[in-house]
């Protein structure tokens, strides 16, 4: 059990400062063997977590909520409404995403998301971070700069559009619903998914369309 | 706390790295350390406390080292917090205890367990309490100047400023006590402040920025 | 600005090593470049834009790199940013350019005329001026709560708290506008804060902290 | 001239981040060969002003200061009142003390002097500052918990003591007037000045006496 004790944890890191190696592959091959030689850990788990969250979970299944609330005005009502449910009418409700809420773009609304304090981001829909998102640049300046830091990914922002920052607390986090690209009326929902990028749902992205790289 | 951690609004931390090759993980070691951190949770840790451990790193570590090499430092801690693992058995590279647990060791899962133990974590953190909320739905309202000497979730940007209340959430547990492993319920508001409020220099600007607060941090502006 | 160097009331950093062996420069590089820091100085620098240009340093240098290598940084930026030298003379390690100045090097100066001159340096930053102050000792006073985007000398810590006015110290150079290079007297004051008002886990304290501020950062309260 | 253009100075020292050597003693060598060469700075002056920081000027000016305090009431009053001009009159005047005001310690206040911004120091009278004065730990914890800062010096303050710290501002620093130390009587002002720690002045150090070991 833990002792919450946080004086005893900043002295902890103190130590493991001074002791661990500095390489990052050593450190943790080094928590790994330790935990698998207590007992505590089956490597095998692990094996199967990187996999589920390499092949299975990721930015593809976001997209694809993103291209069915586009087809469909009742799930986008839903979706935005009760994110949770509407995302587990798909079976993609899991990790960090009992909470979230959906914000949607307008032509005079760009929305974007962030975690100042730490690196909140819905796993279950998104899957792992992008390394940006986990950065002191990002994190510091989204909220005080955001229109800089949407030059800086390419998303050039109108005057006349507000921009929403949404600084992600713990267990409460978002996920932005792009605006359907122009000309897109002829597509499938599956096409359209593709057309989703993974920066557009966290809002570093802004203008979907054929050109579109699709997710990165 | 006033933490490295703490970055929103911070300057000098320079341009963005923009370019990501849209991969999970970029090495081996960050996937081993995402799959350990999934596995093995120490009984009784709150995701506050975890949470405030991974703040408590030295602030030339939490901005020199990569973000999972910071995850693993936070699952060291805490489970040496917690008596799980010891500093001895770090430097040793094996178990040193006659672990109880050892004939046992917990069972593989497959991609299908895994998956499933995904879907099932959609872990809420709202109850329903007796005491009604003290804010509605654009309430004026001002964040504590003060923060706190422990975990918190009030940056320091949004301290001593207005705002208003743009949805209510719930009844969340609150954490700076969760972090202290009470897990105690409170109201919980998505507050609006106006950029213009927050930045010395912005002017002219409509652009505002959410943030979710807990009552406590709030009074009636 | 919000830079890494505002470090007042910042949490994390650890014990202190307070054992020191009085010597002034523990390795000869450290005493090379305070003499550097002491007889290069470019033309028209304002002490505020040094700082500042200290305070630009990347965070993670700033945090990790020792004292003095900092200032060499320092100086680095700042003679660049002047165009004394060039990042292309830095790679060559030598003069690029027909220096004027290279058939007439700077003369050595004696142990004796180093002396005077650090006599001769004692600089004053006050002046008249005829703005009135506007505030007197005892006067309760509060501090903006808004910072700067660019150099200031009211640190986080202080911003929109509740102070008194504990001395009038002149009229000084302002800070905020010596950094960009425009050298502007305002009525400087030493203000005395409770430590009650500025920390969160103080209680039941009379300690107090005093800090010289400027008349813009000011109003009363 | 300066163009006083500090996004110019973000990227320059983004660019020296990646492009100077690590080790420090080369960074300075560096700088020194280049300036020596275009003929900006002379490697004997700067050999002068080691020598002026090693041998003439240090904390042994402060002591002299403290001691003749102690010693004359009439010279105590002029260096509470007007301290550059107190201690002009030793010749001790100089780098960062035009301004400088010395705050006197008593049976019910201790002063501490810290810099949160930077590292200011009063050159003149104390020399180069510590490791300590100018590390993050110090500039954080000085002014938010003065009383462990303390006690991890060695000095522990009773509860009937007013603490005040003294966060220095630039071209405005500070010197601590530490108590004379009991039993000290019968000293004369050179011995008195034997007593006085560096620590003392900047006020991490309280009580003096014939056991104290003098400057660090």
């Amino acid at each position: 059990m833990p002792e919450f004790d946080a004086e005893k944890v900043a002295e902890i890191h103190q130590h493991l400062h001074s002791h661990l190696p500095s390489e990052s592959a050593l450190r943790v091959k080094a928590l790994e063997t330790l935990l698998v030689d207590k007992g505590l850990v089956n490597p095998q788990t692990i094996d199967a977590w990187i996999e589920a969250y390499t092949e299975e979970i990721g930015p593809k299944r976001g997209a694809r909520v993103v291209a069915k609330a586009w087809c469909d005005a009742a799930y986008k009502k839903r979706l935005l409404q009760d994110a949770p449910a509407a995302i587990d009418e798909l079976g993609f409700l899991g990790k960090a995403t009992a909470h979230l809420t959906v914000v949607e773009n307008t032509d005079r609304v760009h929305n974007l998301v962030v975690c100042t304090l730490c690196s909140c981001y819905p796993f279950s829909i998104l899957g792992i971070a992008p390394a940006w998102y986990k950065a002191a640049a990002y994190r510091s300046r989204a909220v005080r700069d955001p229109r800089g830091v949407l030059a800086e990914f390419g998303a050039a922002i109108g005057d006349d559009v507000e921009v929403r920052v949404w600084d992600s607390t713990a267990e409460l986090r978002y996920l932005v619903l792009p605006q359907r690209p122009a000309g897109s009326e002829d597509m499938t929902e599956e096409q359209l998914a593709g057309l989703v990028s993974r920066n557009s749902m966290i809002g570093t992205d802004r203008v979907l369309g054929a050109a579109s790289k699709g997710r990165d | 706390m006033d933490g490295i951690h703490d970055l929103g609004g911070k300057q000098g931390y320079g341009p963005i790295e923009v370019d990501d090759e849209g991969t999970p993980f970029h090495h081996d070691w960050e996937g081993r350390e995402w799959g350990i951190a999934q596995c093995a949770r120490t009984p009784g840790i709150t995701i506050d406390w975890w949470r405030h451990c991974r703040e408590l790193i030295m602030p030339e570590d939490y901005l020199g080292r990569p973000y999972f090499d910071s995850w693993a430092q936070t699952d060291f801690a805490t489970y040496i917090e917690a008596g799980w693992i010891t500093l001895d058995e770090i430097a040793a590279g094996k178990s040193l205890v006659d672990n109880t647990d050892f004939d046992n060791p917990v069972t593989a899962m497959t991609l299908t367990q895994v998956l499933q133990e995904d879907h099932d974590h959609a872990v809420r953190f709202d109850a329903e309490i007796d005491a009604p909320p003290a804010f509605s739905v654009a309430s004026p309202v001002l964040t504590s100047s003060h923060g706190s000497s422990g975990h918190t979730r009030l940056p320091q940007y949004a301290r001593g400023r207005r705002g208003t209340v743009n949805a209510y959430n719930g009844a969340h547990v609150f954490p700076d006590l969760s972090a202290r492993g009470k897990e105690i319920h409170q109201h919980c508001y998505n507050v609006c402040f106006a950029a213009v409020d927050l930045w010395p220099e912005v002017e002219n600007s409509s652009d505002k920025v959410y943030l979710d607060l807990w009552e406590s941090y709030l009074a009636l502006a």
